[in-house]
Formats: structure tokens, sequence, C-alpha cells
């Protein structure tokens, strides 16, 4: 079952993330990444992080999402006016990612570890989520509190950049 | 306070004042003049019979690592004290009415001075290195601004080509205080020398190298003299006297000091040949290139060039009478290429060549000058009566002396080429002198106005202290004698 | 007034006058001529105190140079007065000379520009000489000998304005510095070898001289350089001639009785040496008969009266220098110089008269008949010239006959070129004599030619005393005593050498009124000697190509491969590859995420791979 | 069951294709995009590394913790991205990466 | 008082501000930078206080170092840097109102003084984590307020083609540092620093090449950082196109920032011996090609802010060369130095150039044609600066090269030392381009540049920092010993 599961997701995801980078529509291309996304949620879930996998459907699929087919929509996108693709970039880009993917191909079957079945799941007693904000608020208070400053930031940010005109 | 750091600060001081808007020429002469006075004082007040450093004063600056703002003067450093003394003031007495940013062309002068002088009084190598490289930016706007003929692209060329080789050096200085033992390491120069017997060589010979490359190209030896005379001939004279005269000396002083006094017998021996070979191309060849030209700043630039083999010739000799003579050379040379530079100056003024082809029978129109120029000629190729003599035929006996010990035969070459180089010499500096001042003279030059009181005086200041020296040698000699053993 | 004191004095008040009249009477005519006068005077004074009091010994003045080498070994090099024979008399012929000439410069000089720096030279010269002749050491004289080649030079170029007196000047500076530079290696050689530069220590036995023939020769060889270039031996003649450029009291007290002879007092100073090693004096010898053969016949092609003065000097020093090789003794080539002196001396001082009186023409076929014009001159002229020409009785004959003799003795073959030398001196003498003196005038300047002031003819028949009575012996016995050497006759010569000497003389004479009975023109004009053997021709060539040619070289290799390819070369290089560099920047981001990429990549493989 | 492997090896093809698409595409939008693609395959491997626990058997749920980072910190950088571009959009009227190569060299 | 205290009082400092401008209704804004300057300062003075130590119960020493001199030190560098900075803003002003529209006159300026406070707070916290998911968090908040500064003039072409790269670029960065983090922490199961070194001595062979793997990832985001070839590509476009103070910020603090973590992390990992060889000979790499592309492609450059953008990828090189040579105690202390001295000569050159480019319309070398006639004493300063970074005696950088190259000779380093003096050779070139334009050229025009009360302060505490660090720089290095 969870095989299967894995099975089909993973060849969802990768598709759809391959179909990202192959279509010329910049909404098709925002739409398959939503699919990959999806899948990869899935991909969480199997992996008993069902909390990661919602807050994953939420945020990417969901709010980042919207707000790149916002975006396209607003920019009114059309498709890259088919220009002749660069054909050394393609190759070079090609090569290197074929040579990132040898690597990683290596590396994993050379280390046996990986190879291991997976051990069955010895789950928090209480559920998940509370877990996850315990150790949350518990321990990762610090970088918590970052990365709320961070998000301020970001907003006045956005404001300052994309505001028609300042006061 | 310490008067050798009075006579670093006073020249920074003043410059100060000008950059305030004070008056540039008085205010730089004065402090010249007073540099000058201590100078002379500090010089007769140096104890002969006690001899080594003296006047010694300290401010620790990193003293974990050894590194001290150590000032002191012996023998040697009061010697080429007093010569940047004389050169600083004759060269600021000599200026010319300066039109455009007069104030930065003496403040360029005064820091010059101000190196030159820490160079010789400091006794910690790092603050000895570093005050020499003062002079390289006042050096690059001096030629740039002030210069002449094609002198932006001299004075890039000497810019960075100094300014790569004293890097270089620093490399080298670097590493000779590494190879020392950890718990002891120092730029102290006295320190040094104590720990130079127990001292980690396995590098040794390359340290050395670094050091003969990085202070001789400082020193134009050959083959890293290129930047020298396109400098030269385009500075304005107060520059060129201060580089050639007194700036220059510095890489042999670091010679002396560094290279000649640490390093064990066999390696120095080992490497000699190789110095004494670039010392012939010094002699030999850089005197032809001499002889080849064809304009009187050219000449003279490349005779400073040439003549700094006499010197290395001294230090090759790695005995007492080489490098005695070789420190009276420094002086003498130091003085009398000033004393040309200024003349150079003084006719480029008047006439606005120093083709040997356009001038000619100026001994008519300028006299004084004419006279002056003589004795400068006369002193540079060599005449009895002028230090420059003295200290030639001294490390003449010096070569003589270790080809007499070693009996190697490159150091004979050495020898034959050395003396054939007081004719080289010879040939060039008449030729100047016969096709500037003699022969009939040309219509335009019959109004000249002969040479200025001011740069007479400062070419005479110049050229008593050298005749001084030259009929009283031991007044340099017992100086330097008390370094030198 | 102690002696050295005395000796130092002589020394120094010539310099004290040079420096006074550079420093202060450069306007003063009048000042500048007397302070030089009386320096010479008391030059003169303290000469002839020292030589009547026989003084002996060496004045320590001060240690010039002074370096302790280490606790006990000092090197150094003194400045000192060696006062003995040989220098007492040395001195004495110079300081008795030169006021002669610096008076009758007095009146050749009057009408001349740079009055100030004429005497200023005279009496600089003066000073050197005087220093050469007293100096105790090698060093010290090799000092003294640079400054009487700069005073020279100054004196040389007096007429600077004139290209050939500037030329002139800064060719015999040149030449005398070629012969210098042996001088100099000559020194240290034989400063390393004996370990002493002092006269008074020079002995072939010291040091590593001792039982060593060849080193000895090259020492002796080394510092007969510097005699060379001083006493105008071939090859380094050229230099001599040319030197008549300057005023004519100049070429007879330099280049005529004194300064030239110094390198003949040097090869006397170390004779010790020469006359150690066969080889070196053989050498000398060679040196001195080809000399004064050659100038002998170059002395006949000449037009100018001084030049034939000049060559004739040369000839004669020839003679010194061969006297000196043939290693008999010192007195030999000394008694020579002392003759010769004289008569040199006073042969230039009434060309220069003579010249005076020509409205300063010089060459000889425009004069003529001036033996009515200045009888005065004429006279001097005549006992300079029969001296020279070694007429029996006269000064010249006595010196030049014993240095023959000695050769016939030790030499057979140097004999006969001396002889024929000997044929040659009286032969271009009486050519000169005639053309100038004899016959009728060739131009208006001889048939309005004057007699010279007193001031001038004055010295001209002082000089023509020693001239005729040099030679005589008891003159001979004053100024030679035994300590200077011996100069006793050559063992027993065969009764016709005697003879030789004499129909020498007779036939130049003859030969030469028999040709030159007032012709218009030259009339045996031969190319080769008017031209000097074309040896100066050679020089100026080889000077202008070779010399000239390898400092171009030199220059081009400097300019175009050291600074050129070497320095600016790699400034290029670096600044092409940054050049180069700088194209990565593509701008185009997906260029840079591919760079990035390969980065990446590139760091995971070094870090896989790196053991 | 799938193992370890496996899920790094997707997780990892996925972040390769990401790569590609920045290296390849023209549209700044999307480069974003598989930029973001990039993100979350890294969360897929972390998740996964912390579900299978290699070190002490039992899973490190610190790794969530990461994960839940990353997402928000990837939201923030989404955000100031599109308005970046928004703004370049009104400034060029593009977002073609080509049409940005005014600074090189 | 608490460590903890001083970022949190930076970013109370950024918060205050920015309710500042929003109440305080006042077109000039120029009183926002000088209070920045003023609470940073205070803040500054702060960290001198004595600082008790996190206690072990606390979890926030599992993400922060407690007060080791390197995190302190590099703590007052980046404020010092972010004050100065702040207080280049009002000079900024005239150029900012040119290029984004406000409705009306002040609009959006202030927020420009601010983000950098909030950036100086993440960079304090990222020089003092010990946990990669500290540093990721600290380091994204520094990034993205870099974003929005670089992208900061929204009507200027090159600023906002700068900021596009640097966010495309930095974003792949990121993506690499999470994928590294994300290995190292599944192989070791960790993600602290200080943990790190044990847990790997612990793996087992096997599972060291996906180890490396991770580290490689890592490696890159920081090479990104601190602009190390081949990484470096964005920092020539984007110093050129960013607003000036912004370009000044980046070279600074956040490349100091990379650096502190870069050390960290490599003195972590050469507790594990079979790492230590791999480790160096990366860093020799990164060091030759990053001297080699920074100094000899910064010779042809005739721009002063890009020709600046290459001379921080050549400074990052000779930094790198200290990095090499971490095992000589000196090295941090030597790193440190650099730093500060790197501080006071780029900011300075940074500042004159500001006013120059506005005055002369222009950031080409050839607008400081004349200057020294125009304006002494900035074309003082400006030959002060170029003199301290080509390495000349007295000023900061020749100490600081001197030390730099001293540790790498005592290391052994002798190649790279040998390239070292190649390279300072071409950095002579091309930093006295900038002197001979300023003294040799004849200026277009004579007009005197004015210069303000502020400026003159900071030129004069600069050079003063300069000329003291190079005569005696026993403080600072003391700081780090």
């Amino acid at each position: 079952m969870l095989t299967v599961a894995f099975w089909f997701f993973a060849t969802l995801m990768i598709a759809f993330g391959a179909s990202v980078v192959l279509l010329r529509n910049p909404v098709s291309c925002a739409m398959s990444l939503v699919m990959s996304f999806i899948s990869l949620a899935a991909l969480f879930i199997t992996l008993d992080a069902a909390f990661i996998g919602i807050i994953q459907i939420l945020v990417y699929a969901g709010a980042v999402m919207v707000l790149f087919l916002f975006i396209i929509m607003l920019l009114d996108l059309r498709t890259e006016e088919s220009r002749s693709l660069n054909i050394g970039a393609t190759v070079g880009g090609l090569l290197v990612v074929s040579a990132f993917i040898a690597f990683l191909v290596k590396i994993i079957s050379s280390t046996p570890a990986f190879s291991q079945k997976l051990p069955d799941f010895v789950g928090p007693q209480t559920s998940e989520v509370k877990m996850i904000g315990f150790t949350l608020f518990q321990t990762f208070w610090l970088p918590f509190e970052v990365v709320g400053v961070l998000l301020l930031v970001a907003t006045v940010g956005v404001v300052v950049l994309s505001r028609k005109s300042l006061r | 306070m310490s008067p050798l750091l009075l006579l670093i600060l006073l020249p920074l001081i003043a410059s100060l004042f000008i950059a305030a808007g004070a008056n540039a020429r008085r205010t730089a002469l004065g402090a010249a003049l007073i540099n000058l006075l201590a100078a002379i004082v500090l010089f007769f007040r140096y104890d002969l019979h006690k001899g080594g450093w003296q006047f010694v004063s300290q401010w620790h600056v990193l003293p974990k690592l050894g590194v001290n703002l150590i000032l002191g003067a012996d023998g040697l450093s009061l010697t080429m004290l007093l010569l940047a003394a004389l050169v600083t003031f004759s060269a600021l007495l000599v200026a010319p009415k300066i039109e455009k940013q007069e104030g930065l062309y003496y403040i360029s002068l005064l820091f010059i001075s101000a190196g030159v002088i820490g160079a010789f009084a400091s006794i910690d190598v790092l603050f000895l290195y570093g005050f020499h490289e003062l002079a390289l930016i006042p050096t690059f706007l001096l030629i740039g601004i002030w210069g002449s003929g094609d002198r932006q692209a001299a004075a890039w060329k000497a810019t960075i080509y100094l300014g790569t080789a004293s890097f270089v050096l620093l490399i080298g200085l670097v590493a000779l205080y590494l190879s020392m033992p950890p718990d002891a390491r120092s730029f102290d120069l006295r320190q040094m020398h104590d720990l130079a017997a127990n001292t980690n060589w396995s590098p040794a010979r390359w340290i050395y190298i670094l050091l003969i490359v990085g202070f001789g190209t400082l020193v134009s030896l050959f083959p890293f003299h290129s930047w020298a005379a396109p400098a030269y001939a385009s500075a304005p004279a107060p520059a060129a006297m201060l580089h050639a005269g007194v700036l220059k000396k510095f890489g042999l002083y670091g010679l002396i000091r560094i290279a000649l006094q640490f390093f064990p017998k066999e390696i120095t021996e080992a490497v000699n040949p190789f110095l004494i070979i670039l010392l012939i191309g010094n002699i030999g060849y850089i005197g032809y290139v001499t002889v080849a030209q064809k304009r009187l700043d050219w000449t003279v630039g490349y005779s400073s060039v040439m003549h700094m083999g006499y010197i290395f010739l001294g230090l090759a000799a790695f005995n007492v009478l080489g490098v005695n003579g070789a420190a009276l050379l420094m002086f003498a040379h130091g003085l009398s290429v000033a004393a040309a530079f200024a003349l150079c100056g003084e006719i480029r003024q008047r006439t606005g060549t120093l083709d040997y082809c356009e001038l000619g029978g100026l001994a008519k129109s300028v006299p004084v000058l004419g006279l002056l120029f003589g004795f400068v000629t006369m002193a540079s190729v060599g005449l009895p009566g002028f230090a420059n003599f003295a200290g030639e035929i001294l490390v003449f006996f010096g070569a003589a002396l270790s080809f007499y010990a070693h009996g190697d035969l490159i150091m004979l070459i050495a020898i034959v080429i050395g003396v054939w180089g007081v004719v080289i010499s010879a040939i060039y500096m008449l030729r100047a002198y016969r096709n500037i001042f003699w022969g009939p003279i040309a219509a335009r030059w019959e109004s000249l106005t002969d040479i200025a009181p001011t740069a007479r005086y400062s070419v005479i200041l110049l050229l008593i202290p050298l005749m001084i020296a030259g009929f009283y040698p031991q007044f340099i000699l017992k100086m330097v004698g008390t370094v030198l053993h | 007034m102690n002696i050295s004191m005395i000796a130092w004095i002589t020394l120094l008040v010539p310099l004290i006058a040079a420096a006074l009249i550079v420093l202060v009477t450069r306007t003063s005519k009048p000042l500048a001529s007397g302070l030089a006068i009386l320096s010479a005077l008391v030059a003169f004074v303290g000469a002839w105190t020292l030589f009547i009091a026989k003084t002996h010994g060496d004045f320590l003045g001060f240690n010039w140079i002074n370096v302790a080498i280490d606790l006990d070994h000092h090197f150094t090099i003194p400045l000192g007065l060696l006062i003995d024979p040989l220098s007492r008399t040395m001195l004495v012929i110079v300081a008795t000379i030169a006021p002669l000439v610096f008076i009758y410069s007095l009146g050749y000089m009057k009408e001349e520009e740079g009055y100030w720096r004429y005497f200023a030279g005279l009496a600089l010269f003066l000073f050197s000489m005087l220093g050469i002749v007293l100096a105790d050491n090698l060093v010290m004289m090799f000092i003294f000998w640079e400054l009487v080649g700069v005073s020279s030079y100054i004196l040389i170029g007096h007429y600077f304005r004139k290209n050939s007196a500037a030329d002139a000047a800064k060719q015999a500076f040149l030449v005398n510095r070629i012969g210098d530079f042996g001088f100099m290696l000559g020194i240290l050689f034989i400063w390393l070898a004996t370990g002493d530069i002092s006269f008074a220590s020079l002995n072939p036995e010291a040091g590593a001289l001792q039982g060593q023939p060849v080193m000895l020769a090259i020492g002796v060889v080394l510092i007969f350089c510097g005699t060379v270039g001083k006493s105008a031996q071939f090859p380094l003649h050229v230099w001599l001639p040319n030197s008549m450029e300057g005023p004519t009291p100049v070429s007879s007290l330099l280049h005529a009785a004194t300064m030239v002879a110094a390198g003949v007092y040097l090869l006397a100073r170390i004779f010790p040496l020469l006359a150690a090693s066969p080889q070196a004096s053989e050498i000398v010898l060679w040196i001195g008969a080809i000399t004064a053969l050659g100038a002998g016949f170059l002395a006949i092609g000449q037009d100018d009266i001084k030049g034939i003065l000049a060559y004739s000097t040369i000839s004669q020093l020839g003679y010194m220098v061969a006297g000196a090789g043939l290693a008999v003794s010192a007195a030999l080539p000394m008694f020579h110089l002392f003759t010769h002196a004289f008569f040199k001396c006073l042969l230039f001082l009434s060309a220069g008269s003579v010249i005076l009186g020509m409205h300063h023409e010089q060459d000889i076929w425009k004069m003529g008949g001036l033996k009515n014009k200045m009888p005065l001159t004429f006279l001097a002229y005549l006992a300079g010239m029969l001296a020279l020409s070694g007429c029996p009785g006269l000064s010249g004959s006595f010196s030049k006959d014993l240095i023959m003799a000695h050769a016939w003795a030790d030499h057979r073959a140097i004999f006969w070129v001396l002889v024929v030398g000997a044929a040659l001196t009286p032969f271009y003498m009486a050519r000169q004599a005639s053309v100038v003196f004899l016959g009728s005038p060739r131009s208006d300047h001889a048939k309005h030619a004057h007699e010279s002031p007193m001031v001038m003819v004055l010295p001209l028949l002082l000089l023509a005393i020693p001239s005729i009575a040099a030679g005589w012996g008891f003159v001979k016995n004053i100024f030679f005593p035994e300590a200077l050497g011996s100069l006793e006759e050559a063992g027993h010569l065969p009764w016709f050498v005697e003879w030789i000497f004499i129909s020498a003389f007779v036939v130049g004479i003859a030969l030469a009124f028999a040709i030159y009975r007032n012709p218009a023109k030259d009339p045996l004009r031969i190319p080769l000697l008017a031209n000097r053997f074309y040896i100066d021709a050679f020089y100026d060539w080889a000077v202008a190509t070779i010399q000239g040619g390898f400092a171009r070289l030199c220059s081009f290799i400097d300019r175009w491969f050291i600074n050129g390819i070497l320095v600016q070369g790699s400034a290029t290089a670096i600044w092409f590859l940054g050049f180069c560099l700088r194209f990565l920047q593509v701008g185009n981001i997906q260029a840079y995420a591919f760079f990035f990429g390969a980065g990446v990549i590139a760091l995971i493989y070094v870090l896989l791979t790196v053991h | 069951m799938p193992t370890l492997a496996n899920y790094l090896l997707a997780s990892g093809i996925l972040f390769a294709i990401g790569l590609g698409g920045v290296m390849l595409r023209r549209s700044i939008i999307v480069i974003f995009m598989s930029l973001e693609m990039m993100l979350s395959a890294a969360n897929l491997s972390l998740v996964a590394f912390s579900r299978y626990g290699l070190v002490n058997g039992h899973q490190n749920f610190n790794a969530q913790i990461l994960v839940f980072f990353i997402i928000t910190v990837a939201a923030a950088e989404v955000a100031v991205g599109l308005a970046i571009i928004v703004s370049l959009y009104r400034a060029r009227q593009t977002t073609h990466v080509e049409d940005l190569d005014t600074l090189k060299f | 008082m608490n460590t903890l205290l001083l970022e949190f009082s930076v970013v109370a400092v950024g918060v205050l501000l920015l309710l500042a401008d929003s109440f305080v209704d006042r077109s000039n804004k120029n009183f926002i930078s000088y209070l920045g300057a003023l609470g940073l300062g205070a803040v500054l003075v702060l960290s001198f206080l004595p600082q008790q130590p996190l206690l072990t119960d606390c979890t926030a020493s599992l993400f922060l170092s407690t007060a080791d001199p390197l995190s302190t030190f590099f703590i007052r560098f980046i404020l010092i840097a972010t004050i100065i900075v702040v207080l280049m803003t009002p000079s900024f002003v005239p150029v900012l109102e040119r290029y984004i529209p406000a409705e009306r006159k002040g609009g959006g300026i202030a927020e420009f003084s601010i983000l950098p406070i909030f950036a100086c707070a993440g960079l304090m916290w990222m020089v003092r984590s010990v946990d990669f998911i500290m540093i990721f968090v600290s380091l994204e908040l520094a990034t993205i307020s870099l974003y929005i500064l670089v992208t900061y003039l929204r009507q200027n072409q090159a600023s906002l083609e700068a900021g596009t790269k640097y966010l495309i670029l930095g974003a792949l960065s990121t993506g690499f540092l999470v994928y590294g983090i994300t290995w190292i922490f599944g192989v070791t199961g960790t993600t602290n620093l200080l943990a790190l070194p044990d847990a790997i001595n612990a793996l087992p062979e096997s599972a060291h090449t996906p180890l490396l793997f991770g580290i490689a990832l890592v490696f890159v985001a920081l090479s990104f950082k601190i602009a190390a070839f081949p990484f470096q590509f964005w920092v020539p476009d984007v110093y050129q196109g960013a607003p000036t103070p912004v370009t000044a910020y980046l070279s600074v603090a956040s490349k100091a920032a990379g650096f502190v973590v870069l050390i960290r992390l490599i003195e972590a990992l050469s507790q594990v011996p079979f790492l230590q060889q791999k480790l160096l000979v990366l860093v020799i790499l990164l060091t030759v090609m990053t001297l080699i592309f920074g100094n000899f492609a910064a010779i042809p450059q005739s721009n002063m802010k890009r020709l600046l953008g290459y001379s921080s990828i050549a400074h990052a090189g000779y930094l790198l060369m200290g990095v090499a040579s971490l095992s000589s105690v000196l090295a941090i202390p030597a790193i440190g130095f650099y730093f500060a001295g790197y501080l006071a000569m780029t900011l300075l050159s940074f500042l004159v150039l500001l006013l120059v480019s506005e005055n002369a319309g222009g950031d080409e070398i050839t607008r400081f044609n004349g200057l020294s006639k125009r304006s002494p004493l900035l074309a003082g300063a400006m030959l002060l600066s170029m003199a301290s970074l080509a390495g000349i005696p007295f000023t900061a950088g020749f100490v600081g090269k001197l030390m730099i190259f001293g540790v790498a000779l005592k290391t052994g380093h002798f190649g790279l030392v040998g390239l070292g003096c190649i390279t300072v050779a071409a950095g002579f070139y091309y930093y006295f381009k900038v002197v001979r334009a300023m003294y040799w050229q004849q200026p277009s025009e004579t007009t005197p540049i004015p210069v303000t009360l502020t400026v003159k302060l900071l030129i004069a505490v600069m050079g003063a920092a300069i000329i003291a660090l190079g005569i005696y720089p026993a403080p600072v290095i003391a700081a780090l010993r």
C-alpha cells in the first residue's frame, strides 16, 4: 500500500516538476507546480508527517501558488515569446543537472544505511501538532522570533517595493 | 621626547600647517633647515668611543609579536640622516615657483623627507620598511603632476614597480622574522642580531634571495632597474634629488643592516656570485646604455643606476673595506647625484631642453652654472678631492681583498669591469659637459640668465660636504666604521 | 720652521692660490696672475731649499684613509711626502720651470679672456705636479696623477668655444683615463702581492712576488699603462698632438717639460720592480723605442709649428721610457728628462713667441725669415733646437747619447732603432728652423712679425742657459748624485759609437738644410706621415663604430628587451588576463546560474575525491 | 516498502529539476517557481531523514521544525521576490532574463 | 546584562523607528537615520557592558554562542558598519527622491535607513549562531532585507536589475544551503555545530560521502555569501546597480558575517581528522581562484562602483588566505583585523564615491578627474582609503595584509603568498588608477563639492581609524586573542 502510494506520488511529483520546467505557458507551469506540491504533500503524509504535509498544501499549493497565479494574471504574462532557445545554455544546463543527479545516485547507492526499511513509527504520545508546538516554543523560540522579524521585514519590503506611490 | 622622533615628525607637522594654509615654501624650508641643523648636531654628538646604537627610545606597538617603534641611530644611520637632511634642504631650496597646488607639492616633498628620515632612524625593521614606503605616493604625485616629458607613464611604471618590489621585500622580512625561534621573535634589529645565531635557517637561502631582489629593486640593481631612468628623467628636480639621492640609498642601507649581517657564510657565499654578475650588469652594461643616451636627464638617470654597481661591489666584497667603501660611496653618490639633478632642473628651466644636439656653449652665457656643473661632473667621474673617489678606491681595495681571500674569478672580472667603469663614466659625463657647456654657442642661448642664488647655494651646500669627505674621508669612515666589523 | 713644514708649504701653496683665484679674484686680472706667480715663486724657493738642504726622509701628513679591518690590523692610505734624491731633482725641475712659464704667460695671455681660469688651472697644475713628485705611495701618486689630468683638461680646453679645443681636452682626459685604468689595476695588484703601497718599501722580493717573475711582470706592466697614457707612448700617444689646442705656455709646461714626464718619473719610482723583471722591462723598452722612432717620423709630416714640437716631445719621451726599459739605473731616464725639460720648454716658449709675433698663425709654411724680425727668440730657439738635436756639447746630446750607449751595450736592435730616431731629430728640427726663421717671409703676417715683449723673452733667455749647460759634468753631479743611480758610461764602447751619434746629428741637419732651403711649400710631402700613420683616424673609427655600436646595442636591449618585453610585457600579460576574465561576467542571470551549478559540481567533486 | 534511498532520490531529482529550471527558463516567474521547487525538494528529504532516524533508530522531530521554518522563509521570499518582479515589470515591461544584461563585464 | 538583549534591542530600535516614521509627520526624514544611528550607538555601548554567558538550561544556548571573542568582536563590527551606513543615507536622499515614486516629499525614504537596522540584527544573530537552523533563519533575515534594499530604487533600471540578479542567485544559494543542511542533519542527526564533530566521529566510514555532499553544498552557500569564485558572479553587477550605501553594507557587513560562519564551520569540522585535509585543499582552491579573478578582472574596470565590487572579491581572496591558515593562532586576529581595516577604508571610499557621483552625475572613474582641485578633503580621503586598500604602510590595510601574509607564511602556504605578491601588484595598478584620476587629470568643472558636517565627521573618524589602526593595531588584535 505504502509502496504503491510512494511510487505513484513520487512519479506524479517528478512528472509535474518536470513539466514546470518544460511547459511554455506560465499559467500551466504554475498549475503543474501546484500538482507537484500536492503530490509532495502526499509523500509527506506517507512519512507520517501529516502536519507538515497539510502546511505544505496550505502555504505552498494554497497561498504561494495563488500569489504566483495572481501575479501572472496581473502582469498578463503570455507564453515566453518563442525565442530560439540558446543551445549552449541548454546543453550546459543539462550537463550540470545530469552531473548533479549522477552524484546523487552514486552517493545514495554507495551508502548502505539508506537502503534500510522504514522503521515503524514511534510517534509522540501527544498529537503531532501539539508536539511541534511545544518544541517550537520551548526549544526553538529564538529562531521563531527571528522568523517573526523576517516576516515583518518582508511585509515592510513588499509595501515599499510594490506600492504604487509611497507616503 | 627623542630627538629622532622630532626629526621625523617635524616635516609631517610642517605639512599639516601647509595643508591648513600656511605659506608652503617658507614653512617647508623652515622645517628642513631645523632638521638639517638637528641632524648635524646629532652627527657630532654621537659618541664614537661608546659606539653602537645611541639616542635610542622605544614605544610599544605589538610587544607580544616583537613589533615596537624603536628609534635610534649609530654611525651609519647618522651618516644617512645627515645626507637626508642635507638633500632635503637643498631640494626644497632649488624648488622653483609652483603655479598649481603649491601646497601639495611641498607636502609631498616633506613626506618623502619624513619617510627617509624615519627609515634611517628606526631600529625596528618593520618601521624601517614602513617609513620608506611613505615616499611611494608622494613620488607618484610629484612626477605625475609636476614632472616633464612622458611623466605619467614614468610615474606609473615606477610606482607599481617599486610597490611590488617592496611587497616582495616585506615578504622576505616577514619570512626572516618567522624563521626565528617562536618564543623570541622580534623585528628589533639588535635582537635579530643576537638571534641570528640560533635561527632556523632551512629557508634562509630563499629569504636571502628575496631580500636581495627586494632591496635590489629599490636600488635599481640590474635587471630590476627599468623604473629608475625614466622616472628620474621626468621627475621634477627636487623629487629626483630626494629619490635618487636619498631614498634609493635605503635599499643599500637595508642590505647592509639586514641581508649582510644575519646570514651564515655558506649562504651568502653561495648567492654572492649571482649578485656579482648582476652588479657587473650595472657597471658594464648600464654604463654603456648610459653612453648611448642623448639627453642629459636620461644620462644622469642611468648614471645613477650604473653607480649603484660600485656600491654593490663593495657589499659583495663582504669585508670591512668594501662595506666601508660602499657606505662612503652611498653618502658621496647621494650628494653628487642630487647636485646633478638640481643642475639638470636649472638648465631645463632656462633652455626647456636637455638634448645634446640642441645645447652647446652655455658656459659663456651661464658661467657659474657651468662651473658648478663642472664640479659635479668631476665628482661623478670619481675624481680625487670628491668623496666619490675615496669611496670607489675603498670599494676596489675591498673587492681586491675578497678576491685575494676567495680567489673566485667572477670577482676578478667584476674588479676589472669596475675599474673600467670609471673610464665609462668619464666618457658620458665629459661628453655631456662638452656638448652642453663647451663648443660654439647658439644665438638663442646667448641671453640666458645665470643660475639663481637659491639654486647656487643649494648646490654649493651639497658640494661642500662632498669635498670635505673627499679630502678627509675619515670624517665619514669614522662614523660608519663603528658599525661594520 | 722645520723641513717637513717647508715641504708641505711648497706643496699646498699653489692649491691655496688656485682656490683663492676661483673663489675670490675672478674679476681682477692682476690679482689672479699675481697670486699664481707668487705661489709658483714660493714653490720655487721651497723646492730649492729642500734641494740644497739635501733633505731626505718621508714626512707623513695624515692617514687619508684608515679603516680598522680587525682589532690589530688597520688598512691605511697615508698622505706623506717622500723626499729623496729622485724627488729632489724632479722637484727642482718642476719648480724652476714653472715660474718662468707663469711669468711668460703674463705676456702671452694678456689679450685673452678667461684669464683667471687660466691661472687657476696653472696653479692647480703646479699643485698636482708637485704632489706627484712628492707622493710617498702609489695611491697618493694616483690621486695627483688624476689631478694633473684635470688641470691639463682645463688648460687644453681653455679656448672651449672652439670645437677642436673642446674635443682635444676631452680626448686628453679620456686617453689618460684609459692609461689610469691599467695603473689602478696595477696598484691593486701590487698591493695584493706585497701588501704595501708605499714607494719606500717597494721591492721585488716582497710577499707574493717572491720568485714569481710573471706576477711581477704583470704588476709592472699594469702600472706602466699609466706611463703610456700620461707620457703619450704608443698606442696612447694620440692626445698629445691634439693637446696643442691649449695656450702655448701650457703646451710648454704641461705637455713638454713636466706633466708628460710624470710617466717617466713613475717608472723611476718603481724602478726596483722594473729592474727586477726582465719581461716587463723588455716591453717597456720596445714601447719606448717604437714611440721614439715613430714620433720622429711623424714630426717630419707636420706643418703646425707646435705639432712638430709635440711629436718631437713624444719621441723624446720614447727615449726616456726606453732608457728606463734598459733597466740600468733610474738616473738614466731621469737625466734625459732633466735636460729635455729645459730645452723642450724653451722650444715651446719660443714657438709661442713666434706665434704671438705671427698674430696666432701657426702654419710654418706661412712663416719664414723671422730671424731678423725676432732675433732674440731666434737665438733662444737655436739653443733649444741644437740641444734637442743632440749637437755635441749641448745638454741633449749627453743624456740621449748615454741612453743609446747603454742600448748598444745591452740591446743592439734597440740601439739601431734609437739611432735612426736620433738622426730624425736634427732633421725635423732643422726643417722647422729653416722654414720658420730662414729664407724669406711667406705671408703678410711673416712680413710684419715683431719681437715679443720682454716679459716673454726673458724666460726664453733664462731657459737657454740650462738648455745648453744642463748636461755638463758638474751640473750632472749636482743633480744626479750616486744615490739616485749611476750615470756611468755603459762599460767600454768601441770608438765608432761616438761617431755614429755625431754623424747621425750631422746627416740629419745637413739633409734638412739641403731640402728645405727656402721652398715655397713642403718639397717632400708624405701623406702617411701627414696623416699620422692613420692611427688617429683608426681610433676615431673605432670609437664611433665599435664603442658607439656596442653602446647602442646595450641601449636597444635595455629599451626593447628588458623594459619592453620583460617589464611592460608582463604588465600587459596581466592586463590581458584580466581583460579576458571580466568577460565571464556576461551579465546574464542564466549564465550565472550555470556557472553557479558548475561550481557546485566542481566543489562536490573536489570534496569527494581529494584525500 | 520504499526505502530511504527512494525518497532521497525522488527529492534529489526534484531538486535537480528545479536547478535545471533556474538554468534553462527565461521567464523570471518560472525561474522563481523552480527555486521554490528546490526548497520543497529539500523539505522532502529532510522529512524523510527524520522519519528514518538514521542516527539512533528513532525519529528526530527537530527536522520538522526546520521544515516549518523553511516553508515560512520561502513564503516570505516569494512575497518579496514577487514584489521585486512586479516593480521590475512596471519599470521594464518584461520578466525575461535576457533583458537584464545592462550590468556586465 | 543578558547577551540576548543586544539583537532584540536592535530589532526594537528598528520597530520604534518604523513607528516614529509613521506617526511623526515630517517631510525631512533625516532625523530617522540620526535616531537610528543613536539607537545603534546605544546598543554598541551595551555591547561593552559585561556580558553574562547564557545559562546552559536556556535553550537559546543551543543556537547562540555565548559571548566568545569572535562573536563579540563581530557584533560590534556589524553595529559600527550599520551605524556608518545609516549615517550615510541622508546624503543619499536626493537619489532616493529621484528614483522612488512618492506621492509627497519624503515618502518611502525612512525605510531605506530602517531596513539596514533589521539586516543588522540578522547579521548579529548570524555571527553568533552555532546551529544551522539559526544560521539559516538569521541569514535569511539579513538577505531578504538586502534584497529589498538593493532593489530600493524602484524606477532605476540598474537597481532593479541588480535586485533581480541578487534575488535569484541568492535564492539559489539558499536552496543549496537548505539542501546541504538537510544532508548533514540527515547523516549526523544534529544541526548544532558544536555537537557536529562528535557526531561525525561516531559515524561509520560508509556515511562519509553523503556527509561530504552536504558539507559541499553548505560551502557553496557560504562561498556565495563571501563572494568567492565561482560564486562571485552576482557581486560586480549587484554592487554596480545597488544604491551606494547598500553596496557599502553588502561589501562590509554581510561579507563579514559570511566569513564568521565559514570560520565557525571550518573550526568545527577541522576537529574531524579526515576532513581537515579536504577542507584545506578546498579553501586553498577557492583562495587561488578568487585572488586571481578579483584582482586581475578589476584592472580594466572603468566604473568606480564596479571596481570596488571586484576589489571586494579580491579582498575576499586575501581573507580566504587567512581562513586557509586557521591552524595558526594568529589567523583569527589577522582576519578580524583585516576586516576592521577593511570596514574603515571601504566605507570611506564608498562615502566619497557617493558624494562625488551625486555631484558629477555618475560612477565612472573619470568623474573623479581633478577631484583634488574641486575638494581636497574628499580627494585626500579617497587617497587615504585607496592607499589603505592597496596596502601602503601606516594604514590599516597594510597591517591587515601583513598579518594575513604572515600567518600564511607561517602555515607554509608559500604558493599562496607568491600569488599574493602578484595580485598585490595588480592591486596597486587599479587602486592608483583612482589616485591618478583625482590628482593628475584636469577637472571638467571646477565648482567645489559641498560637504555636510556629518560627512566631514564620518570622513574624519574613518580616516583617523585607518591611520590609527595602521600605527597602533594592538587593541584590535588583543580583542581577538
